[in-house]
């Protein structure tokens, strides 16, 4: 039931914000927001009290994975509608909060659905639902982005539909005709017995389908255009959790794979992916011009640090990997909308056009800095430890060359992000500038900060326990 | 607020040091916390060494807190750092698994940063921070891959674990082990060539911060390299000691050498922080060279030598950075060459730095003698290792030692002279003044410390002792002369600083008195400098600290590779008639040119390259896809 | 059914081969409809001999999606544009060539496929892959906004024979998904493509080249 | 307890009275060597005793540092005084210190100096004192390492201690090793007490002083304390190079006929010395400043052949 109210509110929202408009929009939208995340929340008490959460005959399932990733997206999508909405010229608020909640939707579908076809689609229509969201100021440039994004995460994602179906042509092969043959359940059930080779070569294509998603290098080029392009709200939503909904589909896959032939096989790929997407980055990080740019990058680095933890595989490993995903969310959440407001204040997304940022908005600044070392991975924040988890399963698993070669990389992303903090952080500001008035607005973001400093230093009781239950969902 | 905030800070230093001292007389602590945190979670464990070091971080920290408080009215920004400062510096040696030591490790590092950005906004210190942060990032990365490689050896995160399982490890992955921690730990302790950001971050900070940052944290990179050494891997070979031994003598000169030209004031006193870690890492390089070579006594010698001049330095560098503190404040400027005669409108200070001085310079009887002149007995009996090799190594670093004690004396000769002596250089040091009594008392605290620890070090050294013994795990206390006298293994060699003192102080009264008696004391008549008949003294004529800097410029060229800059402008009429003349004769860093200049810039290109792979062509991007996809398939 | 399909499998490659070779827009689009009711008659083809009822209404669907619907919604993209490149345009030799290392890529790739396979379409599955990579080819060469819709619904032709081929046909839901899919592409991407054609005055891809690094 | 007194009372005595005669017979020998009459030894006394009758010249520049440096230099070179085996091998304060306290303790001496050559503000006395410290800091290493070399050879660096062991053994004195740390430490005690090539006593030539131009604002009382502590720098420095390295004939137990018999010794063995001393600063040229460094690495090399001819001939 809560999981039907979780994924009906965002749609029936869908539909009811496009006739409604003004204030009342703005009211539905915040309240709609708030039943998510309860019935996100009632989701996840029931997967810790039950194991999981079933409706429709079976079809949405909701186990210990899907809800850390429900919670996130419930926690991310809170973070970006306490944002106001973006007000651009050409379009109104109209458009933008039916596909708010429709890209919400697809995300929580996408998660939510034991049908590994239906998430198929669902996490299609991620990118058709917030295609236009990235082109929702219809410049020149967001014309671009939304294009290229359009183009090759159609693409990337129909390759991963030659994945699935690679998959399930092992799965029928092996089973004859089944009603429920892409249910991942029966997958899983059916995955020591399904053909090595063919599986293997399935895994290929998703890695690539929904590594075009993840933003996993060298698929991840659409990513700096549309997370830059896009208004704050979204960049918050696209970089925190839309990405991490592209690992979790291949997360789904890689338990299969690995039962069919030996995890060896995935770790190897996530691996060399994980590595070259850091790589990637932080030479892009070393130099960045533009700040969104820079947190785009930024969230190609971590989700290849993701990529690391699910390769070196192990319950430390997989552990520390999830909370890197929900670590990482929110900073990076809070980091774009704050961008946003920067944005707003200074007029441009340049790094050389913000200067003097800590002193012209203190609050704001303030948080962006806080966050900014968050993201760098410094403690009291979770990343730290997040990051230490991974790396530790990385030397445990005697993976050492990629270990020591990742830390090495993060060095110098550190050092390119740090450089583009102090550009924006310190100088004279112009007079014009002047803060988001008021310490309420300060208030989401330091929720979010004040949770990362918990999985930093503190962690709350049962957070171990539910990462070691999801990894051993997950692990052979 | 701040004062309150400043307060709290010396009050924690006080709990902080009285902890510290029972550890050191053998309280044990220990204190879990799994549930906190994965691996291990949360683990503080107090044994002598912690005590020591906890101790440290407290003794330094009273003084530098009430400097701050002494400031608590003008300067308010980064208070808050600073006591997380203080705290997580507290945490560092108390720390006993690999989470809970980085996480402490990681915010001592953070709170550092927050308070050298906080420092003055300028675009130096923006750009020191940057540089401080990124070294500071790669140690730690270091760091964090030799303890997970560690932790996956022994299957635990916990140093016990370490300690017992470390001697069962092979002997090339101890090697590897400690080469990757010894790095992150010299990172922090300025170890040359890794020291590029001292010199940047230190000076930056505010100068109670400086004192801290350079009179204690800096030794928290000693504690891990002592640590690492001879504590959790276990015993280690003879390279370890030796490594260690050259990167101190190594350190000593070349900081030492670094700090002799710099004009600014708190730049001498990063570098000379920098030296000063390279003496302690000397007689940290013998203890572990003597524990392989299996003479436990000359070892704990050694390391108590290391650790009491890690005391020492803290008291004086500490007291220094203070003094530079309030002349910085007074003036506005660290610019030695802009300073002079302060001596007269900041007399206090000058009292506290001079005393300062000359303890860093180890003249006797004050504290930093009486640990260099231990250092030094540790490496003279090196003999007992016969081994033609490492004879060699202690020989270097005797020498080194040497070089740097008489380089030292020139050093804080100029740092005094120039800064605080003959007349003010320009306006600003001319109507300089006092700090705050605060800040004076802090001062006199450490003035008063440096005298009581040269001239009772018969007391605090067998303390040390202790620690040492207990860390090599030697039986029997180290026997070291008895209340008046130092004596180091039996006869070899002895040290009396009261004896010293008062043989000083006798003397200086027996020649006043003699004076008086042969009626020496004339008439006083008070004139303008003589200098030879030259008439008109201006500050124009006082040698500057760049001039005092000449000889060791000429005779040390093949290092500082000085550059001469000479721009003369000629009257328009005649170029005889000079109106004006501009001599620079800059320094050129060789670690900046040959390694860091040339890494940065492989980075950069290589960047460049990557950088072009975004060309912002959709076909090229989806062709990636394409090749990804065909590698990915045949190579998997 | 085995000699049906395969002779099917391999007229849809060869319509994609000479989608690579022609030119002249309009003659693409025919090439491309042609293609489409090849893999309609696959369809129900398989639907007869395999006794599978609901790929007819598969078909069904394609024909209406795909060799009316978005032929003429590409038509209306087109309109007002030359039929042949302006400049005269690379040979295709180069591009046949790689089509045709691409097609020995595919049999290669889908070794462990037919390897295990025992059905009897197992011969057009390598074809159907084939389709897939040159369609996917043809998006990455493609010169303006109009050759990558192009190329991606080739490629999606090539996914759908493959998908047909390999595991005749996939539950309803997903089947209906994907066509969704693509009719909203096509139509987003026509508003794209418009919205480019404003803004720039051509849809050549490369005057999308602002934002790099 | 009585006999401390009377050996800490001898020993100060020789080198506060006997300091001044010593400079003294380095002048005349000098004179005669080459060729002049030169003044009497006890000149130095009349020239004392004419500056403790003057008044003070003060500039107005300077600060208590200026004012309390000559009476610091006196007192560390009395303090010595009490450590250097001089007549006994163990004198008073022989427990206090061994070779490198006495080092630091002339080094005490060298760093107020040089702070009130820049006390004056005048160009000479900065540069003096920069010169003094370079030459000061660059003997440092030689020092330490024929400490080394001796110890080696000593089992121990107290001073009482070597002069016993090398007593005991008076060929030890003679072996290469032991010569070779002999030279290099003559060396460093003609750089430390500013005797040609590396200073010239004799003169006031501004460009090329060292010690003279730290002085130069000294007058009166003050000058004679700097004066009477250069001499003495000079007598413990080469005492201590007699009895360290030729410890032949040093007493070992006190008595009234020991320590003459101690004096004569000595007094014999810086009679040679001096005479060293004065053959050499009437042979040599002073060296060009930037040339001191080389002689200094020349002694520093000296003495490292010292130490390693020990050990790598084990």
């Amino acid at each position: 039931m809560s999981l039907l109210i979780l994924l009906g509110a965002p749609l029936g929202a869908a539909g009811l914000l496009a006739l409604v408009r003004g204030a009342p929009a703005r009211a539905a939208h915040l309240t709609v927001t708030a039943i998510t995340a309860a019935a996100a929340g009632a989701v996840a008490l029931r997967v810790i009290q039950a194991g999981s959460v079933t409706a429709l005959g079976g079809l949405l399932r909701a186990d210990g994975l899907s809800a850390w990733m429900i919670v996130l997206i419930a926690l991310v999508s809170g973070l970006a509608a306490s944002e106001p909405p973006p007000s651009v010229r050409a379009v109104p608020a109209r458009r933008f909060y039916p596909l708010f909640h429709l890209f919400v939707f697809t995300m929580l579908l996408a998660v939510g659905t034991d049908d590994v076809g239906l998430m198929w689609v669902a996490v299609e229509g991620t990118t058709l639902a917030s295609v236009f969201l990235v082109n929702l100021e219809r410049s020149r440039a967001s014309l671009e982005a939304a294009y290229k994004y359009l183009l090759i995460c159609s693409v990337g994602v129909a390759i991963a539909f030659i994945g699935t179906v690679l998959v399930y042509f092992a799965d029928i092969h092996q089973l004859g005709d089944e009603a429920h043959a892409l249910r991942w359940t029966t997958l899983v059930r059916l995955a020591p017995g399904l053909p090595a080779r063919v599986v293997e070569l399935g895994f290929v294509f998703l890695l690539v389908g929904y590594g075009t998603k993840a933003g996993l290098a060298p698929m991840h080029t659409w990513l700096p255009d549309a997370h830059s392009e896009a208004p704050a709200p979204v960049s918050a939503l696209m970089s925190g959790v839309l990405l991490s909904v592209g690992v979790y589909a291949l997360l789904r896959f890689k338990t299969v794979v690995d039962q069919a032939a030996g995890p060896e096989f995935t770790q190897r790929l996530l691996l060399a992916l994980g590595l070259l997407s850091i790589a990637i980055a932080a030479a892009f990080l070393w130099a960045s011009t533009n700040y969104k740019r820079m947190l785009a990058y930024s969230s190609i680095e971590h989700i290849g640090v993701v990529c690391l933890g699910l390769g070196f595989g192990g319950l430390v490993g997989i552990g520390g990997a999830l909370l890197h995903v929900a670590n990482h969310a929110l900073a990076k959440s809070v980091l774009f909308l704050l961008s946003g407001r920067i944005r707003a204040a200074y007029g441009s997304a340049d790094i050389a056009g913000v200067t003097g940022l800590l002193g012209a908005m203190p609050v704001t600044g303030g948080l962006f800095l806080l966050a900014m070392l968050a993201l760098m991975g410094l403690p009291p924040f979770g990343l730290f430890v997040s990051e230490v988890l991974i790396f530790s399963a990385g030397f445990q698993s005697g993976h050492w060359a990629i270990a020591a070669a990742s830390l090495l990389l993060l060095v110098g992303a550190f050092a390119g992000l740090l450089r583009s903090a102090h550009r924006m952080l310190y100088g004279a500001a112009a007079p014009t500038v002047v803060d988001v008035p008021g310490l309420r607005s300060a208030v989401p973001a330091g929720v979010a900060l004040l949770l990362l400093t918990l999985t930093g230093i503190a962690w709350p009781p049962g957070l171990a326990a539910a990462l070691d239950h999801i990894a051993r969902l997950l692990g052979p | 607020m701040t004062a309150v905030v400043y307060t709290l800070a010396a009050i924690v230093g006080l709990i902080v040091g009285a902890v510290g001292v029972s550890g050191m007389l053998g309280v044990g602590l220990a204190w879990r916390c799994p549930a906190l945190l994965p691996l291990g979670g949360l683990s503080l464990v107090l044994d002598p060494l912690a005590g020591f070091f906890l101790a440290l971080v407290g003794f330094a920290s009273v003084p530098a807190s009430l400097d701050g408080l002494g400031r608590a009215r003008s300067e308010r920004r980064g208070r808050l750092a600073y006591l997380l400062f203080v705290a997580a510096m507290a945490l560092v040696p108390l720390a006993a698994n690999a989470l809970t030591f980085l996480l402490a490790w990681e915010l001592m590092s953070l709170a550092s940063y927050v308070l050298v950005v906080q420092g003055g906004r300028a675009r130096e210190s923006i750009r020191a921070a940057w540089v401080y942060a990124v070294m500071t990032h790669a140690g730690l990365a270091c760091l964090l891959a030799g303890m997970l490689l560690l932790g996956a050896w022994t299957g635990s995160f916990d140093v016990g674990a370490w300690r017992a399982a470390a001697s069962a490890l092979a002997p090339s992955a101890r090697d590897l082990a400690w080469t990757l921690l010894a790095l992150g730990f010299a990172v922090k302790a300025g170890v040359i060539p890794l020291h590029v950001w001292l010199p940047l971050a230190h000076p930056a900070a505010p100068s109670h911060v400086s004192a801290l940052m350079s009179g204690v944290m800096i030794k928290l990179g000693v504690y891990g390299l002592v640590r690492v050494s001879l504590d959790w891997l276990g015993e280690g070979p003879a390279w370890w000691g030796a490594a260690i031994l050259l990167a101190g003598a190594v350190s000593a000169v070349v900081g030492v050498l670094s700090a002799i030209v710099d004009r600014d004031l708190k730049r001498v006193l990063a570098f000379s922080s920098i030296e000063n870690a390279g003496i302690i890492l000397i007689g940290l390089g013998a203890g572990v060279l003597y524990q392989a070579a299996g003479l436990p006594a000359l070892a704990v010698l050694g390391v108590t030598a290391a650790l009491y001049h890690a005391l020492n330095h803290a008291a004086f560098k500490t007291l220094l950075f203070l003094g530079a503190g309030a002349v910085v404040h007074a003036t506005g400027t660290r610019d030695m060459d802009a300073l002079g005669g302060l001596i007269k409108r900041m007399p206090w200070t000058a009292a506290c730095f001079l005393t300062g001085a000359a303890a860093i310079a180890a003249l006797p009887p004050l504290n930093g003698f009486v640990s260099e002149w231990l250092t030094l007995q540790a490496l003279l009996q090196n003999l007992l290792i016969e081994q033609p090799a490492v004879n060699l190594v202690f020989a270097l670093g005797i020498a080194a030692l040497a070089l740097t004690g008489g380089l030292t004396v020139a050093c804080f000769v100029r740092a005094f002279g120039i800064t605080f002596l003959a007349v003010p250089r320009q306006e600003a040091a001319a109507r300089a003044h006092d700090p705050a009594t605060p800040s004076r008392l802090a001062m006199t605290i450490l003035a008063l410390s440096c005298l009581a620890l040269g001239v009772g070090a018969t007391a605090v050294v067998p303390a040390i002792a202790r620690v040492g013994s207990h860390l090599l795990g030697t039986p029997t206390a180290l026997p070291l002369g008895d209340a008046l006298t130092l004596k180091v293994s039996g006869e070899f060699a002895s040290l009396s600083m009261p004896a010293v003192a008062a043989a000083l102080a006798l003397a200086g009264l027996g020649v006043l008195a003699g004076l008086a008696a042969a009626g020496g004391r004339g008439r006083v008549r008070l004139y303008e400098t003589w200098s030879c008949g030259r008439m008109l003294q201006t500050p124009r004529m006082e040698y500057s600290a760049t001039a005092f800097a000449n000889p060791f410029k000429r005779v040390f060229d093949f290092f500082y590779r000085p550059v001469e800059h000479i721009d003369i402008a000629a009257h328009p009429g005649s170029r005889l008639f000079v109106q004006r003349i501009e001599y620079a004769n800059p320094t050129r860093s060789l670690f900046d040119d040959w390694l860091y200049r040339p890494l940065l810039h492989t980075v950069h290109r290589g960047a460049r390259v990557v950088q072009r792979l975004q060309s912002g062509s959709a076909n090229l991007y989806l062709a990636y896809i394409l090749l990804a996809l065909l590698a990915l398939l045949v190579f998997a | 059914m085995t000699t049906a399909t395969n002779f099917l499998a391999f007229l849809g490659l060869v319509s994609t081969l000479l989608i690579v070779w022609r030119q002249s827009w309009p003659g693409r689009r025919q090439l491309f409809v042609v293609q489409s009711l090849l893999l309609a008659a696959l369809a129900a083809t398989m639907a007869v001999y395999a006794n599978r009822h609901e790929l007819l209404l598969v078909a069904a669907v394609v024909v209406l999606l795909k060799a009316v619907l978005i032929p003429r919604i590409l038509g209306r993209l087109a309109a007002g544009m030359p039929a042949r490149p302006v400049t005269p345009g690379r040979s295709a030799g180069m591009s046949l060539l790689v089509a045709g290392g691409l097609i020995v890529a595919a049999y290669v790739i889908m070794l462990p496929v037919t390897a295990v396979s025992e059905l009897p379409t197992e011969g057009g599955i390598p074809l159907a892959f084939a389709m897939v990579l040159i369609g996917l080819f043809v998006t990455v060469t493609g010169r303006d906004a109009l050759g990558h819709v192009l190329g991606f619904l080739m490629f999606e032709n090539g996914i759908f024979a493959l998908a047909l081929l390999a595991t005749y046909g996939l539950p309803g839901l997903v089947e209906a998904g994907v066509f969704l899919d693509v009719l909203v592409i096509v139509l987003l991407m026509e508003g794209f493509v418009l919205q480019i054609r404003r803004e720039h005055d051509s849809i050549a891809v490369d005057r999308l080249r602002e934002l790099r690094g | 307890m009585i006999a401390d007194i009377l050996i800490a009372v001898v020993q100060l005595a020789l080198v506060g009275l006997g300091a001044p005669l010593l400079t003294g017979i380095v002048r005349t020998l000098k004179a005669r060597l080459v060729g002049r009459r030169g003044p009497s030894p006890w000149q130095p006394y009349a020239d004392l005793r004419k500056l403790l009758g003057k008044d003070r010249v003060v500039s107005t520049t300077t600060s208590w540092i200026f004012a309390v440096t000559p009476v610091v230099l006196a007192a560390t070179m009395l303090a010595s005084a009490l450590i250097v085996p001089l007549v006994i091998s163990r004198p008073v304060l022989g427990f206090a210190g061994n070779v490198i306290v006495l080092m630091y303790l002339f080094l005490i001496g060298t760093f107020f100096l040089a702070l009130a050559g820049l006390d004056a503000g005048s160009a000479f006395g900065g540069m003096g004192g920069s010169r003094e410290v370079a030459v000061a800091a660059l003997a440092e290493p030689t020092i330490i390492v024929a400490v080394f070399a001796l110890a080696m050879r000593a089992g121990t660096i107290n001073l009482g201690g070597v002069v016993e062991r090398l007593g005991a053994n008076p060929q030890m004195a003679l072996t290469p090793g032991h010569l070779l740390a002999f030279a290099a430490f003559f060396i460093v005690m003609i750089a430390e007490t500013g005797r040609l090539p590396v200073d010239n006593p004799a003169t006031h030539l501004e460009l090329t002083m060292i010690h003279e131009a730290m002085v130069l604002e000294y007058s009166g009382p003050d000058l004679a304390l700097v004066d009477w502590a250069a001499s003495m720098k000079l007598f413990l420095f080469m005492a201590l190079l007699a009895n360290l390295f030729f410890p032949w004939g040093v007493p070992t137990e006190p008595g009234l006929a020991a320590l003459a018999r101690g004096g004569i010794v000595l007094a014999g063995k810086l009679l040679a010395l001096a005479t060293i001393l004065a053959v050499i600063e009437t042979q040599i040229a002073k060296l060009r400043l930037f040339r001191v460094p080389e002689l200094l690495a020349g002694s520093f090399a000296l003495a490292l052949l010292s130490v390693t001819s020990r050990f790598l001939l084990r």
